[in-house]
């Protein structure tokens, strides 16, 4: 790899050092903007214990349910889940540990990983289940718990358009969770629709700096809807 | 009688003022956007990035990037910016957000609220809903007033696991229209046909009865 | 005003509601990206014991530095003051508080201040005079202090484009503190280049969402460059 | 004899590598983009929010919204990403920066750097440099080795206020190029024809002078 030129060429190289018991984070809402093949070539590699943190995990057969079949994952930080039958099972059955964690919380966890800042007070949560065992501390007479910053070993993103220096756009509400989780790992695999050469990308407009990026990766993407509603 | 769920989203919308940013949470609050008053506009947040929510798209407009925090796929009306998953709970957290529609199980005469989780149910998780009653100081929480079995949803004190504490000050049920304030519920409105003696005897916590409550009409 | 309209078409009216003893938070980093034309309208106004939340504090006749002329700011939190006569004389005499701040943590006080974080950790400072007197804590064997959020009654920001709904993209590293100012104002006064229509702004290019914004005002810029550096 | 202000960014430019996104502070570090070694492309971060600095503007090109942290006019190379600065101190908190070079008024034998305030003199700012020290896990330090009256800057302990603590492992002065490890500096290198003795001498903190303590060499 010469200077800042980021490609990579096959989902391999892409998922190159990840390690059962490693963390990953993960860019996604729903199946909206989901790293699907990196997801998949974790599938393929077979690496067990992993805790990976996402919003949600996918469902049946797609998205981070894939890792469910092999029994990949052992802990998982998300908002929610549950959006398929055999992530229930292995809820269940404990085989899986679950930390649900308000969607607000979680992606600012994740921004202040990557931001350096270990944690933060937040009003999300106190009074609740979610509170419990957490410092509470009052900040002009209202009150707020404290939540920590994660990093990953890995983050996996999904990206629209990329240079091949890492900078990243987004595409519509793709977006959600894959910036934060971009500035979050320890290695950021990032894989877009459309590498384009560096300057295309007008540079106010790049919503993740190159800085975050470690890998880039063009793929294609099957993009599939969760819930696809019309109008007459 | 009771309101229909399409009644009680057309009550919210009467709480929506020009200008008003609003989120509306999955369910009846949904339904809400239906039916904004001539003359108002209002923006939709969606908590997954978007601001300026518009219609469902045709079949033509249906894109796998462009969704609502329900993952529906919808469309952004003109003017409408779309963001990170921190950026959309900065505004939330922050307070930018006007008025917050929501649904619970529970809500009791603290303002707190119950609406994630049912003990010995799965559990799938709070979403962004803890979120959204820590940072919205306007909330109208929906829901009926009481369970299938007749039991009420407004308590003394919640007995499902909270989602937020003291933070509720609105409830509109398929009974009434109730603010919450001093630790009790205010009957502010009733449902057409339905005496203030029903709302009274389904409701658990404490309820204050004004001289006159007014009935609800609806046009249609 | 109707619906999402924000535009004002006077900085008097731009300006309304400001009062002596406010808190007013600027964008701009030097004379880079600063309201200079809503700091004008403040030195017309004559309010005073004003506290100001800005990078920087003008120089001498330009930016903030016309709220020294008469001394109208009382405090100012800023990471890098000085640049002007007028400045130094009131700080000597100890007419005007100074609150040093470096800049990253003002940048996030500010940033935590609009997204309701009351305070967050940073090692920033740690073991440094600006450490002082604030609460020390370990995260993974380093330390860290804790810092507050701001907020304030105004902010006033410098934007490129924006619509009447408040939408707002900055132009080039005129960005710097102003998208942070914009999130964190009771109300936030915009002045930009130039007013598009709504939809002419690519939504997923926002810099500053309209949710954020009060009032929207087209103005024309000096835009004074403090140091010309040019090539041979 | 003692190294140049040019000799010293030569000197820091050769612990730059391939790859590198590099913060430099004002003066002496400012220099070093000048000589940045063939075969390797780093990336300037300026905390003002701009990743990719770029040569100073031609007369032509010279845009008022477009400045580095000095305050002077830039341009942004091919490649360049431009942000908020609550983005730009994210990138150097988060230590995602790999070397940051700046200057200083004291290094102690600890890594505590002194570099922003002298008590009695007016005092202007921190800037960004306290965020700079706190958040790189590589850092460099610029200095004179001694003042003009002749005072050792390498010191046991910091006499003026600190910057940050515990944070340097690099120095380079005029005089030698040191490493700072478990309480002392190693004197790694020397300016060419200045002897390990004036070193010593000049050094008024713990320093570990190896058996072989090679000359620098210079081009030019």
């Amino acid at each position: 790899m010469a200077g800042f030129d980021k490609r990579v060429y096959s989902y391999e190289e892409a998922m190159q050092g990840i390690e059962s018991g490693m963390t990953v984070l993960a860019g996604g809402f729903g199946l909206c903007g989901i790293p699907e093949n990196l997801i998949a070539e974790i599938k393929r590699r077979g690496v067990k214990d992993l805790t990976v943190v996402s919003n949600n995990c996918g469902v049946d057969g797609f998205g981070l349910g894939l890792l469910l079949e092999d029994r990949q994952i052992s802990k998982i930080y998300a908002s929610y889940v549950g959006e398929n039958a055999l992530f229930e099972q292995q809820m269940l059955n404990n085989e899986i540990e679950v930390v649900l964690t308000p969607q607000g919380t979680l992606a600012e966890r994740m921004r202040a990983g990557g931001a350096g800042i270990p944690a933060f007070y937040t009003a999300t949560g106190y009074g609740t289940p979610i509170g419990e065992g957490k410092e509470v501390r009052e900040f002009n007479g209202r009150h707020y718990i404290l939540e920590e910053g994660i990093i990953g070993d890995f983050a996996i993103v999904k990206g629209w358009k990329a240079d091949r220096y890492g900078n990243v756009v987004y595409r519509h509400t793709a977006q959600n969770f894959n910036p934060m989780a971009a500035t979050a790992g320890k290695i950021t695999v990032v894989e877009v629709e459309e590498i384009v050469e560096p300057g295309e990308l007008e540079p106010s407009q790049i919503h993740t700096p190159g800085i975050y990026v470690d890998r880039i990766i063009q793929g294609s993407f099957e993009k599939r809807i969760e819930k696809r509603t019309v109008r007459d | 009688m009771a309101l229909t769920r399409e009644q009680m989203a057309q009550r919210v919308a009467r709480e929506l003022q020009d200008g008003f940013y609003v989120n509306l949470g999955i369910g009846i609050p949904t339904l809400v956007a239906n039916y904004i008053p001539d003359g108002i506009d209002v923006m939709l947040q969606s908590e997954n990035g978007l601001l300026g929510m518009g219609r469902f798209p045709t079949e033509e407009e249906v894109d796998p990037d462009m969704i609502n925090a329900g993952k529906q796929t919808v469309t952004a009306r003109p003017g409408a910016a779309i963001f990170s998953s921190a950026e959309s709970f900065a505004m939330i957290r922050g307070g930018h957000v006007d008025l917050t529609v929501l649904g619970a199980f529970e809500v009791d005469q603290e303002g707190n609220i119950a609406s994630w989780m049912v003990p010995g149910k799965l559990i799938k998780g709070m979403g962004g809903a803890m979120d959204l009653v820590a940072g919205a100081e306007n909330i109208i929480c929906t829901m009926t007033h009481a369970s299938k079995h007749g039991e009420s949803k407004l308590l003394e004190k919640c007995t499902l696991p909270l989602t937020g504490a003291g933070c509720i000050n609105r409830v509109l049920t398929d009974l009434a229209y109730m603010e919450i304030e001093n630790g009790a519920f205010i009957l502010k409105e009733r449902a057409p046909g339905v005496s203030v003696e029903e709302i009274v005897e389904k409701t658990a916590g404490k309820l204050v009865v004004p001289e006159h409550v007014p009935e609800m009409t609806f046009d249609e």
